[in-house]
């Protein structure tokens, strides 16, 4: 896991791609710490920050680190509510307050095992960096398998961001017509010697979750929940464990093995 | 810039909010970088009672205007564990020596809660007998057993409670009291003749959110335990208030803290009799924010 | 849309804060327009006392986060002159008749506050006798001259109080709370017990603010009055706490306030319990807000 | 004295002009009501009020109209604090909530008596309208005096709103070195028949108060306070008043009759 400053940075935004239904948030940190595949930052743009609807938003946002290259991080963004609109409207220039990479991420398949990645919705954002760091690890592409869900064709435009990816969406605009899920079960019913890497709505997870449970499949999920600092400090990013308690999404996660939770609780995916 | 605090030399004014930092987890986030340069010039836990609790269910976050509402419901591994683990691993972090000197190091504050004077007793009892441990601050924000309301709203409770549980430790006392009372002036008043050594304000404003979806019908409360604790820029004006209000009727120490984002904030608190100030929320959008208030308040006081 | 409380029949759920609107002011300023399209439901008076007062010394305002500090003092003209000269006025502006039958008309609740119960009886024996005036709203938030505390702060003295002064009318008394006490259920349920027909809440909160210029030393309270009340959004999570608290508590209607800008806003008192919802601060930066919100409040019940 | 209508109106920026160290912005209005010269509005950027510091500005802010003709009003801004800021950054196109016309403006002089205008600083701003209502009224221009003081030269620039103003400069960068009281003293003292119609910085509107009383000359103020509604609801807009208790700014005022007031209040004057 790579450690992050200790301190916000304001970082300056090269530039913003539009992917379908999705913002591709670029942003200039020649200096900042190499992020392992999973990790996150908390966003907040530098200037305007507040001054909406009920003065939010207030505290900074999560957001996967979606890609890293020369220099340069990455970050995929769905419009959901007032701090991704306000990131999604950055230009190249601005200045992004930025804290991180913080949490776990994944974990490296063991010898002799295939990588499913999975994905739902811009939760898909960190299985890119992922596939990344499997190929540079010298996965084959052939050997790493992409599924990803959408809601409609749209959002599926964001599967661009990963090489190789099969598709399904909700309204079968594009792809399999149904839930990626339905695709997950046929990949592990074909090759049970998979270790599954995924992230996406909650409902999804828990699909991903129960499914690789009954397979006996280790999986990697990627949870999501509201966070205030990303940091450990206000244990309010919570998820309920195995066997009681809580875990911190941020500290704890947000990468974690699919063992330890019950089930995925219901706010911790990512939008749709 | 150097300040006594309960005959503790600290290096500066700005400590954190007890539960807005936790120092464990911030050195696996940040590494060591951060035992390098603590923003603090004391560290205070966050709140330890005897039982472990895992607090309260999510969500436990609402953003409300000007501030956050948390329902965190006081999760932590309960005293004995904290003792065990988590005291040599604070001594480490914070560079205190065994025996709890401290040259050149942080202090620790442990904050502790009990429902009664028999377990803050225990509490600060277990407390007292660890060198590491340089003061202990009493959240009295808790709940009564039997009144429902906290310890710390009514004066003549709290004075009994501290009387019955002062003797307990020899080490400096600091009473969080609650801001939800009539007269935290008063409250703050029993705690100092009852023995508390400093006194620290404000705890968060009692607060609620309903769950965002507005068309179902009836809409739950969002906060998994229901109703939270307001803080940050909100509370800030309802902060001062009081902590002037307390300031101006007793003679210890008081510890200011609400809504505290930069120094001039931090310097209102001061210039209304505050001998430290505390942040809490702030912290969320900036773990350097600490250090930054402390090095322009410097720049403030040098100035005037 | 319409409302019934406390035998009134209202369009709409939605009224304003005492002090929040002065409808004789707003005549001059907008003229018939407003008689046109009063937005309010019920009108409340600013507070009125026995005896006039000024209020306090300038500056009376300070602009808080998310909110508003006020340091206004209560000034009014006094009971006799509220009565002889003002009441007149509303009474026409309002479309009340003179025997103060009001088909189509606004009911005009007249706000009253007095520092002990003989003062609180005179003023609720001299609105009893006119006819203009639909309902009382009684308001404790003023310090008790023995205690400095608010009278409504304690659930037993507000209920002495209340006993006391009970039978000096028979038109609907609304008993509007202090917010800045421990327990503001207990007080609403005094409130209900004592023989109040309503209760209202919240008032601001008690906060404060230092003069901006940083360097002179030692820097004075912002406010005349020293210290102030704030209202608007800040204090929104807060209301909704305590509206909820109190609903829960009682079975009489609640008039719940704090922070309201929209129907969204309004909604979450309705749906804590609240039967009214009144808008205070939001009027100051649109005066129209209040039928707008009662408009919107309207497509949302007819979307649910 | 003219009605506003009963609710805040949207409006579009129409221009934003330099003037030396102020600007003048510029607002269509073609279906308000026309405003007394004196009069104000309560004014707040639609978009982005809040957001800055402390999350100020929230409540809108007073300005005086400074013109206004064919069916567009004219304000005069210093930025001062964070709701002049932002209303200075206003561009054309831009939407204004806009309430007003509010409160009493000047009254016309008697007959027989001249117009003497005396401003300070962005406090000469309400004198522009009075000196158009005045022309329009069939005063000849030489009849009336303006004389303004400013700090500056950059400042004094604003002089341009007025025709054939007199000007003094705090620093004597432009103008009479010293105070704008020196030249109304010397006016007076040339001819005590006139009415005497000042806005400006609470110091000055004390001495021409003072002055104006020695001489007994006739003077209305246009005042100013911090306020939050503008329209009477609040009283937090007041001055003391003559022989005991307060006036309401916005509704008693913005003119008051300086036989009112014993002193101008140290909160009650528009920036130097
Ligand atoms: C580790 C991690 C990684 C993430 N990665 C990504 C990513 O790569 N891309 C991406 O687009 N998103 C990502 N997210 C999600 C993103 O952080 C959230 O969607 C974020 O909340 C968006 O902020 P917002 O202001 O736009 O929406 P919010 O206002 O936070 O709205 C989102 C939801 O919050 C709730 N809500 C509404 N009002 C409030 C309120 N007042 N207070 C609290 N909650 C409220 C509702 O459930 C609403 O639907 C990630 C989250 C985590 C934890
Ligand atoms: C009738 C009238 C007419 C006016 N006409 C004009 C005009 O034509 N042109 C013009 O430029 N101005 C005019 N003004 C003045 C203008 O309304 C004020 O300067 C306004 O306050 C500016 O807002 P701001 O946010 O820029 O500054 P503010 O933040 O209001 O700062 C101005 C002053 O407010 C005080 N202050 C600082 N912080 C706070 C706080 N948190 N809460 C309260 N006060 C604080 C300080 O004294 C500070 O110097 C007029 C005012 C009135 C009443
Ligand atoms: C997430 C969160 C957790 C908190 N936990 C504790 C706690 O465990 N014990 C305590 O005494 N105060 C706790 N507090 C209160 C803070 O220490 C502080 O009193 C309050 O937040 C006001 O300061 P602020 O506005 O700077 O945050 C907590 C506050 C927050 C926001
Ligand atoms: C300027 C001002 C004056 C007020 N005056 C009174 C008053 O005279 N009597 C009273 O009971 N409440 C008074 N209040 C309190 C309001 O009625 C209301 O309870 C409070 O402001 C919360 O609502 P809001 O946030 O919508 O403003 C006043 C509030 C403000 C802001
Ligand atoms: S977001 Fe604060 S503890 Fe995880
Ligand atoms: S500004 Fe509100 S009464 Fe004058």
């Amino acid at each position: 896991m790579s450690e992050a400053p200790f301190a916000r940075r304001a970082l300056t935004v090269t530039g913003m791609d539009e992917l379908g239904a999705y913002r591709l948030l670029r942003v200039a940190d020649p200096d900042g710490p190499e992020p392992q595949a999973g990790q996150f930052a908390m966003l907040a743009a530098a200037e305007r920050w507040g001054g909406g609807e009920e003065e939010r938003p207030y505290l900074p946002r999560a957001f996967s680190i979606a890609r890293r290259s020369d220099g340069e991080s990455q970050f995929l963004l769905e419009d959901v509510g007032p701090g991704s609109r306000r990131l999604c409207e950055l230009q190249a220039g601005d200045r992004l307050w930025t804290l991180g990479p913080l949490g776990r991420g994944f974990v490296a398949p063991s010898a002799g095992r295939r990588a499913v990645l999975v994905g739902g919705g811009v939760g898909i954002a960190p299985l890119a960096i992922l596939q990344d760091a499997l190929a540079a690890a010298g996965a084959e592409a052939a050997e790493t398998t992409v599924l990803l869900g959408f809601r409609d064709a749209a959002r599926a435009e964001g599967a661009a961001l990963l090489a190789g990816a099969r598709v399904a969406t909700d309204d079968g605009s594009a792809g399999h017509h149904g839930l990626v899920t339905d695709l997950l079960e046929a990949e592990i019913r074909r090759d049970p010697d998979v270790v599954v890497y995924a992230c996406g709505p909650a409902g999804m997870l828990e699909g991903v979750r129960a499914l690789c449970e009954r397979a006996d499949t280790p999986a990697q999920l990627a949870l999501e929940a509201h966070m205030a600092c990303g940091f450990g400090a206000c244990f309010g990013c919570v998820v309920p464990r195995r066997g009681g308690g809580y875990l911190r999404v941020c500290v704890d996660g947000p990468v974690i093995d699919a063992g330890a939770l019950e089930r995925v609780d219901e706010h911790a995916g990512a939008p749709a | 810039m150097s300040v006594e605090f309960c005959g503790l030399a600290l290096r500066h004014p700005v400590i954190n909010g007890s539960g807005t930092f936790d120092a464990i987890a911030a050195r696996r986030a940040f590494g060591e970088d951060l035992a390098a340069s603590f923003p603090f010039s004391a560290y205070v836990s966050k709140t330890i009672t005897l039982q472990p609790r895992d607090g309260n269910p999510p969500p436990r976050l609402w953003e409300a205007s000007g501030g956050l509402i948390n329902s965190i419901g006081l999760p932590n591994k309960g005293l004995e564990v904290y003792l065990r683990e988590d005291l040599p691993q604070l001594a480490d972090l914070l560079g205190l020596a065994a025996d709890g000197a401290a040259p050149g190091a942080v202090p620790l504050i442990t904050n502790v809660m009990g429902a009664s004077a028999e377990q803050i007793a225990e509490l600060l009892g277990a407390c007292d007998a660890r060198p590491e441990i340089a003061a202990i601050e009493l959240n009295v924000s808790c709940p009564n057993v039997k009144t429902g309301l906290d310890i710390g709203a009514d004066p003549r409770q709290l004075a009994e409670v501290l009387r019955a549980v002062r003797g307990r430790t020899s080490k400096p006392l600091i009473v969080k009291l609650t801001p939800n009372t009539a007269d935290v002036g008063a409250c703050a008043l029993a705690a100092q003749e009852a023995g508390a050594d400093a006194v620290s304000l404000i705890n968060t404003l009692r607060a609620t959110a309903l769950s965002p979806d507005g068309r179902s019908r009836p809409r739950r409360p969002w906060l998994g335990g229901g109703t939270g604790g307001l803080s940050g820029p909100a509370i800030r004006a309802v902060a001062l208030a009081q902590v002037e209000a307390v300031a101006a009727r007793v003679a210890i120490p008081v510890v200011g803290m609400g809504g505290v984002q930069n120094a001039r904030h931090a310097q209102d608190l001061i210039d209304v009799g505050a001998t430290l100030v505390a942040v809490g929320t702030e912290t969320f959008r900036d773990p350097g924010v600490g250090a930054r208030i402390a090095h322009e308040l410097q720049e403030i006081m040098v100035g005037r």
